[in-house]
């Protein structure tokens, strides 16, 4: 059986309702399917942001996206993979990303998208510039999403 | 030997890509990194703290010490902040 | 602020995509959105299931889950929750159980959800009882799932 | 007292709930298990393996050390498997 995999890079917004429908739709061997979404938040009454604008390396983006789909596949028993991830300007309440994985049982489905979130906020070549009253800027790497990713290292 | 800049690298560069011929001692991507920051003040800003550069070669992440040749494709950029 | 909780038990069917793309709707506080769906699966060839009868304790299963997620609400930082929990006959396909947590952060969100279906698997008041070509039987608890519960007790 | 069964401690039973009047020695969980077990065919194979069933007093897991006094419901069933 082929498990089916959909890997989009794109700027347009994106329907998480309809990808996580698709997921199980008209199959009966999926338990569990987990999604993520990852929303732009307007920030605190300090530091509200009027928009994010993601950077992203064509080619490269889809080459490390496909490379860690393809090692969640092989860990966990996944029936289906979702990777959406946009890029240019996107305004707060709007979607960044979606992860969604389909499995026979919770643990994997949650497990490989906890590992595919890690990952692409660690390793896939994006990068989020801030816009705000106080002008611009690029938002850096979190110490904790370092630490997030490096849980699944293979000891 | 192309090479691509991303987010701040790029934006203190001030280009996005461009084609360079190290000399022939440059071998490795940190040696690479050492001699662009050479090249002038716009480079030198992009590379001042050469620890929190990060590369890859044709598309997969490498580091410092991976040899550049028979590279086509030379990236540099900050830690990545997506997802 | 009150942080939106929805607790459903229910014998119809329901619309995750809907209950996913409500608990971000016209919000840009919410960061991270987790879903959990549980679907009914058909089984494997040998022990291929017509459809799952879920019982419930009225009253009890209510109050049960309204423990937990007032249980999650206090260990993470929590933008809302969502739990529907289907009882009656449910055939191969459709949902079981849904489970959606809003935070700021990623790993608030999975975790939450993680804890709550680890509750809702072992200690919300359910009981499934399988139809198949041999006949029904009750379905028996799974050791993992009380292994995968323990991890929520604190020391 | 009011007595509730769920599940194949229901099935077993033939009933889904009825009310009972113990004696006064019936004072816990279990005693009321042991004493229940005890009414006929039925109830001994419904609590014939008296540590996989589950009790609840008015909608709370409790342990079968529990006193049961004061009790509105006491509910038996097996191990859960929702979700």
């Amino acid at each position: 059986m082929t498990i089916p995999v959909t890997i989009r890079l794109q700027e347009a917004d994106f329907d998480t309702a309809r990808e996580v429908a698709a997921m199980s739709a008209g199959r009966t061997d999926v338990g569990a399917v987990v999604s993520f979404s990852g929303v732009c938040r307007g920030g605190a009454d300090g530091d509200a942001i009027d928009a994010l604008t993601l950077e992203h390396y064509p080619g490269m983006a889809e080459a490390e996206i496909s490379r860690h789909v393809e090692e969640a596949l092989t860990r966990w028993p996944l029936f289906g993979v979702t990777v959406i991830h946009r890029y240019g300007r996107i305004v707060p309440g709007e979607n960044i990303v979606l992860v969604v994985t389909a499995s026979s049982h919770r643990q994997a489905a949650f497990e490989a998208a906890e590992f595919l979130m890690d990952y692409l906020k660690t390793r896939a070549p994006f990068w989020k510039r801030e816009e705000s009253a106080a002008g611009t800027n690029w938002v850096d790497a979190a110490a904790h999403d370092d630490a997030a990713a490096a849980r699944w290292t293979k000891s | 030997m192309k090479v691509v800049y991303f987010a701040w690298v790029r934006e203190r560069i001030g280009k996005a890509e461009e084609t360079v011929e190290p000399p022939a001692e440059v071998r490795t991507v940190g040696d690479l990194i050492g001699w662009l920051a050479g090249r002038g003040e716009t480079y030198a800003y992009a590379f001042e703290t050469p620890r929190v550069i990060r590369a890859a070669i044709d598309h997969a992440h490498v580091p410092p010490e991976t040899m550049i040749a028979g590279a086509r494709e030379i990236a540099f950029f900050p830690p990545m902040t997506g997802g």
